[in-house]
């Protein structure tokens, strides 16, 4: 972000905490009208907020490709040991064709739902980058009290003026922050 | 929330709502999470006694008596020709429905948005976790040669052998197995705002614990987005997971030969009386915990034995109707030996048994729930909670040793006495149970207090003319 | 003697019910060629009873009229087994060149589905090790594997002794001669009441005595297909 | 926090590297156990023996193509060449005692057949398998051999199923080798 900029247009890191859903919207809006862009804002809740209330952005997971390709894989394992095994040694029982259609829907039910199931949850880490391997991230502890923290980068040189706007939205603190947002 | 717009006179009646209501109730985040904390933090006296109590009954009455069970064969259990299945295979049965609780109080009432399980759905999905662990061991505990079970695994090996994929057994094992997997990871995503909030709150060797599993929550956007999508995928797929798993173990028996198994409607009947045994076991688990865990008799009210005491009445209902169904269409078949099995079960040996199972299952809820007042007594709830699985271990053990004692050739007639090793392993998983869920009580948060916090923001009240109603706004 | 493709047997068993006279000596003689273990007065009342033949003894007629039959029940060696499907390790299985329903001890788990699914009420289970003290351990078949604890056994028409003939004959370059096979439980029948043989065997005298009027197969409404013909001129029903 | 996480992952790593050196340590030793030859009563050369006299297994072994189990030879069969021999080796020395005190050679044996496995050398030998094929080079070893080929179920089913397809069926069939 700003890479290369070095001296006064260094960027730097601001937090500036909100306890109403409603201060951290404007709070948004005042950063936006400065002409920072959304990519530079981050917002950390204790609580889940839709996009629209904030004003922020509205991007789709990716987290039902996940399931998709897991209910996929998982799919095709159970054919491939329902239909494929037989067929690498085959043993009668019963009187029975090796290859039986109706049991294997459940074979087929069971390995497709394990797979999308274990896809969706591993989903969930990779696309969020959890956990923290690359460096130190950004973060306010009081998030999980429930307040709305509001990162932002901004040029060195911009700082006092952004900080000075924001301050009529009514943080209840605004501090450098250290780490990167990922 | 908007209490400025509502006028004073009515202020009584806002007063009562919230009293009511836990969502109509809001704390500060702050003040919420410190209860939990707490809670969690409450290691005193009587605590470590009955945990220690519970660790060594367990390693006694399960472990011990297992390790014996195995170092001399099968026969210490009460089992013999004909009735191959005994109270293993029963506490299997019961142990699986008690695990249908938790997905279906936490994963259905979220699909159908009902806001009273915001509260303790963690509970019953820890519930889940546990139940299963307890009837996943009684398919081991109950082979002949334990050590050999991995055999039912499919895997590539020098024996280029693999498992039967047409065997019912086989399909117990992967339908438990994606269950177990699955109710375990979605008990572990909505966690992980809790873990996090437990890791900040946190010192010492609890901050290590929480800052490993928490994988570095933050809380951003992108974290919840993809949190919620897939808890939403979760609700959504592990309802026809946990409706297979029952599904199949009724399979176990609907699919074999024996009269007094093979029967259609076992799906659905175990189905309903899954939920009927782990519904009510809810009831009772939110009793202990209200009066065993600090601060919890703000998060867990009358309001929800209220709730669950409804679920429990109509799911009574609906075993009801499902066994009443069974059991005359059997009768009208007229087949000599079913007829035998069902003299035995009414008036022969099992007479007891079944007749436990009928007061146990349809009376006396039919009798007390259709009472508010009584539904709204934690204590009566968790008594039913008590009686309905008495009756349902009663409906599994004539099941499974019932039908079995009667068969084609009157020869090979037969009768089961539980031995001793059995009924202490029976015993034992209940205690394993109960120790589990004592030390998760103490080591994760019980309540997700971000769902919670996420109901006070979509309740509302609202004056309508001279009255004053709740109002629910929708945020997912 | 007519063409017959070695490859393929059909080993049937036929028991004339008109001349069992209960005796017993088949249950003692399988016991003795297949190590089957005693398990004692006392297990063996509570149901614990290792046979892999048992005399099902009933009785037909009002009092003072009252007749006792005898029936010795063992595996029917179903073509179409209850026992098989459901057994998630292939312990039980079909040989589909000997037509015979196969157990295999060493790949059994012990789940005991299988025992549940037999109408038969053929299979018998190790309850514990069992010990045959000494001189008892001079009997034991080499032929036979010893079971330990935890595995389910069951009938297997001699297998050993099926397997030693068809092997006597690969090796003299002939199919195998009627009669050349004879389990434990036929051999010691003193009124000749059991035959066993190839059904593929057009001359054999099991064919002969299955194709007779008398002949019944035991729960045949369940479509097991048993390889266990009986012979009875009385009406044989529980 | 800073210094928690550091020790956090500290930990993690720790656990990591100590739980893959455990297995590591457990099979190499499992490895190297698995490949050691027991001991015999006397040092057997089964390479003087083959190629240097040029026997045939069959001298030694003669039941292989009359029983199930080969068989091993008798000190007397032993003793009938060695009679004529000046001992030399410690080997022969040793045998000579067995010999002269009409004991039997106490041979540890090797491949081990499990209780519940069928298997007669006969059918094999007499269905033109040469020993080579099931036992390895055994008569270039200098030592009592070790199992030169891994025989488990997988390389018995490897060859059965390798072979005419009218027979294939019964030759895969269970009964076929577990008794």
């Amino acid at each position: 972000m700003y890479g290369g900029y070095q001296g006064r247009y260094a960027p730097k890191t601001f937090v500036a905490l909100y306890h109403e859903p409603d201060d951290a919207a404007r709070a948004i809006d005042v950063l936006r009208e400065i002409g920072i862009e959304d990519r530079f804002i981050q917002v950390q809740s204790g609580v889940p907020y839709r996009a629209e209330f904030l004003g922020r952005p509205e991007r789709p997971s990716g987290v039902p490709k996940y399931a998709m390709v897991g209910a996929f894989v998982g799919f095709l394992a159970a054919l491939g040991l329902y239909y494929g095994t037989p067929l690498l040694y085959p043993i009668r029982v019963g009187g029975k064709p090796l290859l039986a259609v109706p049991p294997s829907f459940i074979v087929l039910f069971e390995l497709t739902m394990l797979g999308m199931l274990i896809a969706t949850f591993l989903g969930v880490f990779v696309e969020s980058l959890l956990p923290p391997v690359f460096g130190k991230r950004v973060y306010h502890p009081e998030v999980s009290d429930g307040a709305i923290a509001v990162f932002f980068q901004v040029p060195a040189h911009l700082a006092e003026r952004v900080k000075q706007a924001l301050a009529a939205t009514g943080p209840s603190e605004i501090a450098p922050a250290e780490g990167t947002f990922l | 929330m908007q209490e400025t717009t509502l006028p004073a006179e009515l202020h009584e009646r806002v007063e009562e709502l919230r009293e009511e209501h836990l969502l109509l109730d809001p704390r500060p985040r702050e003040e919420m999470n410190r209860m939990v904390l707490e809670a969690m933090e409450d290691v005193n006296r009587e605590y470590i006694i009955v945990m220690t109590i519970l660790g060594l009954v367990t390693a006694v009455t399960l472990f011990g008596a297992w390790g014996y069970l195995m170092s001399k064969g099968l026969g210490l259990a009460g089992i013999r020709r004909p009735i191959y299945w005994g109270l293993f295979i029963v506490s299997f049965v019961f142990w699986i429905g008690i695990s249908h609780a938790g997905t279906f109080v936490s994963a259905i009432l979220r699909v159908f948005k009902a806001e009273f399980r915001r509260p303790f759905t963690r509970a019953a999905e820890l519930m889940t976790t546990f139940a299963l662990a307890g009837a996943g061991l009684y398919p081991l505990i109950h082979l002949g040669r334990t050590w050999r079970f991995y055999w039912m695994i499919p895997y590539p090996n020098q024996r280029w052998l693999w498992p039967n994929f047409r065997s019912p057994l086989v399909w117990d094992f992967l339908a438990i197995n994606t269950y177990l997997l699955g109710s375990t990871m979605y008990l572990f995503l909505p966690l992980i705002p809790d873990l996090a909030m437990a890791r900040d709150k946190s010192k010492g060797w609890r901050k290590v614990l929480y800052t490993i599993l928490s994988f570095g929550w933050r809380g951003t956007e992108e974290e919840w987005r993809h949190l919620q999508k897939a808890i939403q995928i979760f609700a959504w797929a592990i309802i026809p997971v946990m409706f297979s798993v029952h599904t199949i173990v009724s399979w176990d028996f609907a699919v074999a030969m024996k009269l007094g198994w093979h029967s259609t409607i076992f799906g659905p009947y175990f189905i309903v009386g899954a939920i009927l045994s782990g519904i009510s076991a809810v009831g009772f688990i939110l009793y202990m915990i209200r009066i065993s865990v600090k601060n919890m008799r703000y998060f867990i009210r009358p309001e929800h034995f209220d709730a669950l005491g409804k679920l429990l009445l109509i799911i009574s209902m609906g075993w009801a109707y499902f066994f009443f169904n069974e059991f005359l269409l059997e009768w009208y078949g007229g087949e000599h030996t079913v007829q035998e099995i069902l003299r035995y079960y009414t008036t022969g040996d099992m007479a007891p048994v079944w007749w436990t199972m009928v007061i146990c299952n349809i009376l006396i809820p039919w009798l007390v729930l259709w009472n508010k007042n009584w539904r709204r007594k934690p204590w009566v709830m968790a008594l039913m909670g008590i009686i309905v699985n008495i009756g349902m271990y009663a409906e599994r053990y004539v099941i499974v040793v019932g039908a079995l004692s009667r068969n084609r050739i009157p020869f090979d007639w037969g009768w089961y006495k539980p031995s001793l090793v059995e009924i202490s392993i029976a015993l034992g998983t209940f205690t394993l149970f109960f120790f589990l869920y004592g030390l998760a009580s103490r080591l994760i948060p019980l309540i997700p207090v971000w769902e919670v916090e996420e109901g006070h923001h979509a309740h509302g009240l609202k004056r309508i003319g001279k009255g004053v109603v709740k109002t629910v706004a929708e945020l997912e | 003697m007519a063409e017959m493709d070695p490859q393929h047997t059909k080993w049937v068993m036929v028991i004339d019910l008109d001349r069992c006279n209960g005796c017993g000596a088949c249950v003692t003689a399988c016991a003795m060629e297949n190590n089957v273990a005693f398990t004692g007065e006392e297990e063996n009342a509570y149901g614990r009873g290792m046979h892999w033949l048992r005399i099902v003894r009933y009785w037909v007629g009002e009092w003072p009229n009252v007749q006792v039959r005898f029936m010795p029940m063992l595996c029917q060696q179903c073509s179409n087994a209850p026992c098989e499907p459901v057994c998630p390790v292939f312990a039980t299985m079909h040989s589909e060149a000997q037509e015979l329903n196969i157990q295999v001890y060493n790949r059994c788990i012990g789940t005991r589905y299988c025992a549940n699914n037999c109408p038969y009420i053929a299979r018998t289970f190790n309850w514990f090790d069992y010990e045959w003290p000494e001189p008892l351990n001079f009997h034991l078949n080499p032929d036979v594997t010893v079971r330990r604890r935890g595995i389910m056994e069951k009938c297997t028409f001699c297998i050993q002794r099926i397997r030693a003939a068809e092997e006597e004959a690969r090796m003299e370059g002939r199919p195998v001669r009627d009669g050349e096979v004879q389990p434990a439980c036929a051999q010691a029948c003193p009124t000749e009441a059991i035959v066993f043989g190839n059904w593929q065997d057009p001359n054999s005298k099991v064919r002969e005595l299955a194709e007779s009027q008398r002949g019944f197969r035991f729960l045949e409404e369940l479509g097991t297909e048993p390889k266990v013909i009986y012979l009875s001129s009385q009406k044989h029903e529980f | 926090m800073q210094a928690t996480s550091s020790q956090v992952r500290k930990a993690v790593i720790t656990v990591v590297v100590l739980s893959v050196l455990g297995v590591l340590l457990v099979a190499a030793v499992g490895l190297y156990r698995s490949q050691q030859t027991p001991p015999q009563p006397l040092p057997f050369n089964h390479q003087v023996h083959v190629q240097k006299v040029g026997l045939s297994c069959l001298y030694c072994h003669s039941n292989a193509n009359k029983g199930q189990s080969a068989g091993m030879p008798t000190t007397q069969r032993c003793i009938a060449c060695h009679q004529q021999i000046e001992p030399t080796t410690e080997g022969e020395r040793i045998l000579r005692q067995y010999a002269e005190n009409e004991e039997s050679i106490p041979w540890v044996p090797v491949a081990i057949m499990p209780d519940f496995v069928y298997f007669s050398h006969q059918v094999h030998v007499n269905a033109n398998i040469s020993c080579e094929q099931c036992h390895g080079e055994v008569g270039q070893s200098t030592i009592a051999p070790s199992l030169t080929k891994k025989q488990n179920m997988g390389w018995c089913l490897a060859c059965h199923q390798n072979q005419p397809q009218e027979r294939v069926a019964r030759l895969t069939s269970c009964e076929a080798c577990h008794k």
